[in-house]
């Protein structure tokens, strides 16, 4: 390596002087149906911790949401260590949920988020659809969450330990008990790892679902060679980071080319700001930056900031008008 | 973003960390392991003994940062604004940061974690160091040799080439017993095996360790024993280095006497290590105790109580 | 960087000097119930083409086994281009199957293979059952293919395009038609792209397959984020390469765990000897490098080299021994 | 495999390519492009021009090697066993490449792919390069003319910046035409807008050229239409580089008039440009002509035909 390491900075303005905006004149909005934010980045859960963390980089509001960790009825520990191991431009986690409870979270991290003046978008998980309901139901009239994201990706203690997110009626009924429960959207959080994701989509937008989050972890393993040891406490984790971002694509795509209707949000990957694009133009409506913040803690901010410059350059008025928008050969 | 030296990114506060695009001052080999010395000046300012740093590094497959303990920091002189790291090379990230060149840029996040707590009385204090783990007590030492305190030092690793930099550690210290497991260096056995001893006839007060987790904990338990306070650096995977992932937990006792598990990169790394649950750190956990901590714990002993060492943390 | 790039070989003597056995006594064998091969490493279907491009850098019988790109019918042309795109550790492909169809393979490609005396494992693939049966009838007293695979990730036409692998009734008919018409053993491979894998293997061998194969490609997709256009002619291509591994470990250990008597083909994202081994570990008992021939061509056959070295400096009388050998913590 | 410089893998067959671990020799800024230098004495020696080599970047989140031309290599003189690659940065891996420092290794795999044939009879040739598609072409016009062939050449670029190195196409070949689309050096317009005139004033008898695909497809029509002969290096999308991955196809029409899908790296890069299907290059392909080709066409021009020039292909 030498000192001058350069960018190839697809954003630099020069090389799309013709077509140029004002940045300032590029209308960042996010527009999910019922809920508008005033960008369309926001944190993939349990990878924002509660906020106050990444808060002491710089200031967390400038996000178009935050997306908490998923939240139990029940505080939880989590999972024996180790809990992660990287992977080829990813890495695997199994951190089992370990949150403060619901009520916890209600009344120690909820205030400083609305201290702050932030958008939170509440994630809820449960082992049967009444543990998801009774965690909606506590966040009824809270305020700062604009949104409840139904992390359907929880094993289904009456169904094998199968995760909800593996069957469309299972989804269809956590889904039912939370929507009768908030009147904030509910946005169903899915798995890629199931033989039809429409399937499921659709199952869980009939049931209530204002809009869909694509995708969660895939699942995987480590073993270490030299002892045979799993890598992770739990055997099996999530996959995550750049590696996956190819799987997240193609489900956000297929979704909302099945559901151009819906919003969505879109995760699974995304680093840079050409990822971004990319995530919007498959479909996303709002895109969630997840394992990306472990490797940056700016990412999030950055990625608001770069995107805003990106789409001046190239003449761009809105982010909205790439939603969706691919070109097939 | 672009990359160019000096590039900082972060709130101005004194205790915030913030992201420096660094230059490479020095990469050598210090005995067994490698020194890394970079510019990064608003990250030394900031730092503290026992803090670590999180180094990206730009290896094919590799996709986390590596953390990294502080093993000194310069703010005056010719070196001021720079930070060294001394590390080990044990898979591809360490191995990367052997091949950077002068001048090359690094990108760093840090101070990072907890900082060593200092005595709050003028104490003798006794720095355990295994392995690369005595970097950050040297520079511990430094600091509490400015603050007036009397420092000795157990410094102990498999073999000789692997005991860092032994004339440091006469230098930063009163007194300093080496231990090695093959014996050639020192004193044949481990750092547990002279604690007692050196203990008390350095007339410790407090003791701080840093160095592989089964050490850590022979430490805690021999210090338990003796009814000495000790703080100690730990080491646990992490994704994040900032506290956002959950994935470099271990299990810590509360005043109130239950076991939370415990961010090591925001928590810690240093933690009190009377309070590191170690028998529980793969045990299967029940539901939690409540999150608030108790009140203050009693202290029994006759010895300086944690609290008025470090006052409360 | 500087000039002294050194590698840490944990397959070094020195690290293990007490256990070792002298390399030349350890045991490579590769049981795969009525097949045995003399050493564990293939290569994946469509990553070595047709065996010759290969044997221009080393003799490619060094290896236990040949995989060929998957046969048809009728010759193919495959899809127009752009047919492949570069993603974080990995890549996605749409190459549509281009082959020179299963009676030009016999007549052309197979006899330098017999020349050879290569082992081979003919690959084949067909939009229904009949076409699967088809190929293999003509296969089945081809000297040196010593096993078929069953490539079931094809479009099922007569299912709405779905491919074979998706479902495991679809998947057993094509087994069951080609299981009938050829004498040696027939391997299914499969997709993880599924909600429960074990579903379809347990199908597959019920209808007759010896063993499987896991796994192909992932689903996945690439926009240029500038045009909008998407970096495959197809749109939707398979993901393999590093990235991929842990979900393909995890296969592999998914269906060795339910399955532990059927020799499996464990493929995806292996580049290195350590990764070899972790597939041998999650239970696999011939090993298929695909991508990284990409990246290297010397890869299968260096894997070979090193599998000996590694196993003798941990005194390993057998890679044998360490099939389905995982410590859970 | 360990990595030291002078390593390389392969069989010893002339025509074999190999794996080289090079030594960077050089890494220099030329003109709007870069030029790489690296020791590979076995692959040197196996080159032949309007071949390629792949070399691995050690790039983050990049898996495969990137495919360049090879632009010179040297067998003989202080220089000997070193092979010359001339790019241009656009994305990750190359911007990897300017990186490199002097006496880095880089892993490189090559001849690959089908050089230029020359023509079995003492004829003019004319090279047609564009952007740093000249690279290639200047080795070529070192080989033509050490055979005793004339050589003329016509440079073609955006800018005068992007006209790679003048003063070697100047030395290279009897004479040479620039063109640049903004006028800045040479006549304003491409290559297409000289290549008649030229052609007729040099007297050409064939016509090699190598430049982004547009390029070459309107110099293969411009050729068609003036009955030369005419061969061009292709750039497809390559992941494997030696044949076994199929995604760098390209519609080339055989003897037989049929349209068959060919790998630019191992049928190619180097295809007579008359039989490169340029409007089915995305076509939607129906079942394949039989796979062997047909007999040899009919040449019905009075100028020298593909055979006479080429020889069997
Ligand atoms: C707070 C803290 C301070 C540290 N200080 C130092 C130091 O001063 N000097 C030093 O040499 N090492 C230190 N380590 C360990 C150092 O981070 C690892 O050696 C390094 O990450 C290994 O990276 P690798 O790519 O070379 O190895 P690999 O083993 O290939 O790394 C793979 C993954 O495992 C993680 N990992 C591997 N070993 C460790 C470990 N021991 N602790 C935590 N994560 C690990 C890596 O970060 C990476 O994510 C410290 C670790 C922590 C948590
Ligand atoms: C036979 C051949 C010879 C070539 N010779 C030269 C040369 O002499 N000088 C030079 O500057 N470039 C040459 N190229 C193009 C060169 O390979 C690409 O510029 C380079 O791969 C880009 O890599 P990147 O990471 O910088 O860019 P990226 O665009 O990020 O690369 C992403 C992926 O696309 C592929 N790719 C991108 N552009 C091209 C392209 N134009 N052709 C083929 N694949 C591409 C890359 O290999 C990689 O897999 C040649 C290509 C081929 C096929
Ligand atoms: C450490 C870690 C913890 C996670 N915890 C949660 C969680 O609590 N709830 C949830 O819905 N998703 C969780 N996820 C999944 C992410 O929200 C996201 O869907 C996934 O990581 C893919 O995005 P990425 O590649 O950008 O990380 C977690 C991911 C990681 C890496
Ligand atoms: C370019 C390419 C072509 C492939 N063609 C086939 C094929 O014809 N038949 C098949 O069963 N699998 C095919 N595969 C899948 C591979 O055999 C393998 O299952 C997959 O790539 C995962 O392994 P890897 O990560 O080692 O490449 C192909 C993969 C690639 C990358
Ligand atoms: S490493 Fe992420 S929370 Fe500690
Ligand atoms: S690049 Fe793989 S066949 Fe040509």
């Amino acid at each position: 390596m030498s000192a001058d390491v350069r960018r190839i900075d697809a954003a630099s303005a020069s090389a799309h002087g013709d077509a140029a905006t004002e940045a300032a004149d590029v209308d960042l909005t996010a527009d999910l149906g019922r809920l508008t934010l005033p960008n369309p980045i926001t944190t993939a859960s349990g990878c924002f911790a509660s906020g106050a963390e990444i808060d002491r980089f710089y200031d967390v509001t400038d996000l178009g949401a935050i997306t908490v960790k998923s939240l139990t009825l029940e505080p939880r520990q989590g999972l024996p260590t180790p809990r992660m191991a990287e992977t080829p431009a990813g890495m695997l986690n199994a951190i089992g949920l370990q949150n403060p409870g619901v009520d916890g979270w209600l009344e120690r991290d909820l205030p400083w988020l609305q201290g702050k003046g932030a958008k939170v978008i509440a994630s809820i998980a449960g082992n049967t659809p009444e543990e998801f309901r009774d965690v909606a139901r506590r966040l009824r009239r809270a305020t700062g969450v604009v949104a409840v994201e139904v992390n359907l990706s929880c094993p289904n203690v009456e169904h094998r330990g199968l995760v909800f997110a593996c069957d469309p009626k299972a989804s269809a009924e956590v889904i039912t008990a939370v929507a009768r429960e908030v009147d904030v959207p509910v946005f169903a959080k899915l798995t890629s790892d199931v033989t039809d994701i429409v399937a499921v989509a659709q199952a869980c937008i009939e049931a209530g679902a204002s809009g869909l989050t694509l995708i969660n972890t895939l699942l995987g393993m480590s073993i270490d060679p030299e002892t045979g040891r799993t890598r992770l406490f739990n055997g099996y984790g999530g996959l995550s980071g750049p590696a996956i971002r190819p799987v997240a694509v193609r489900n956000v795509h297929q979704v909302h080319t099945a559901l151009p209707d819906v919003p969505i949000i879109g995760t699974g990957g995304v680093r840079t700001i050409e990822d971004v694009i990319e995530m919007v133009r498959a479909g996303a409506s709002l895109v969630a930056v997840g394992t990306a913040t472990f490797v940056d803690p700016f990412t999030a901010r950055d990625l608001v900031r770069e995107l805003r410059t990106w789409l001046a350059a190239r003449g761009h008025t809105s982010v909205a008008e790439l939603r969706g928008s691919v070109l097939a050969w | 973003m672009s990359r160019r030296a000096g590039q900082v990114e972060g709130r101005p506060d004194a205790d915030a960390p913030v992201r420096v695009i660094g230059e490479v001052l020095a990469r050598r080999r210090e005995g067994a392991y490698w020194l890394l010395s970079f510019s990064a000046p608003e990250l030394a300012d900031r730092a503290r003994p026992g803090q670590f740093v999180e180094i990206a590094v730009e290896q094919k497959y590799s996709l986390l940062r590596r953390p990294f303990s502080i093993a000194r920091v310069s703010r005056q002189g010719p070196a001021a604004g720079t930070v060294d790291v001394v590390f080990d090379v044990g898979g591809p990230g360490t191995e990367w940061l052997t091949q950077l060149a002068l001048h090359d840029l690094v990108d760093v996040v840090g101070p990072l974690g907890t900082p060593f707590p200092l005595p709050k009385r003028r104490v003798p204090c006794l720095l355990i160091g295994g392995g690369y783990g005595a970097a950050p007590l040297f520079y511990l030492a430094e600091e509490l040799t400015r603050e007036g305190l009397r420092v000795d030092m157990i410094i102990g690793a498999a073999t000789r080439e692997r005991i860092l930099n032994p004339i440091e550690a006469k230098r930063a210290s009163a007194t300093v017993t080496f231990t090695t497991e093959d014996g050639s260096h020192g004193v044949q056995g481990r750092v547990t095996d002279v604690l007692a001893q050196t203990a008390e006839t350095c007339r410790s007060a407090v003791v701080y360790a840093c160095g592989p987790m089964p050490m850590l904990r022979a430490v805690s338990e021999a210090c338990a024993e003796l009814e000495l306070p000790v703080q100690v650096a730990v080491e646990e995977h992490m994704a994040c280095g900032v506290g956002v992932c959950f994935t470099c937990v271990l299990p810590v006792r509360g005043k109130d006497g239950e076991v939370r598990m415990r961010r090591a990169c925001l928590d810690g790394p240093v933690f009190n290590g009377a309070r590191i649950a170690w028998d529980e750190t793969r045990f299967e956990l029940g539901p939690p105790p409540d999150v608030e901590e108790d009140e203050v714990e009693d202290e029994a002993s006759g010895r300086l109580t944690d609290d008025e060492l470090w006052g409360e943390q």
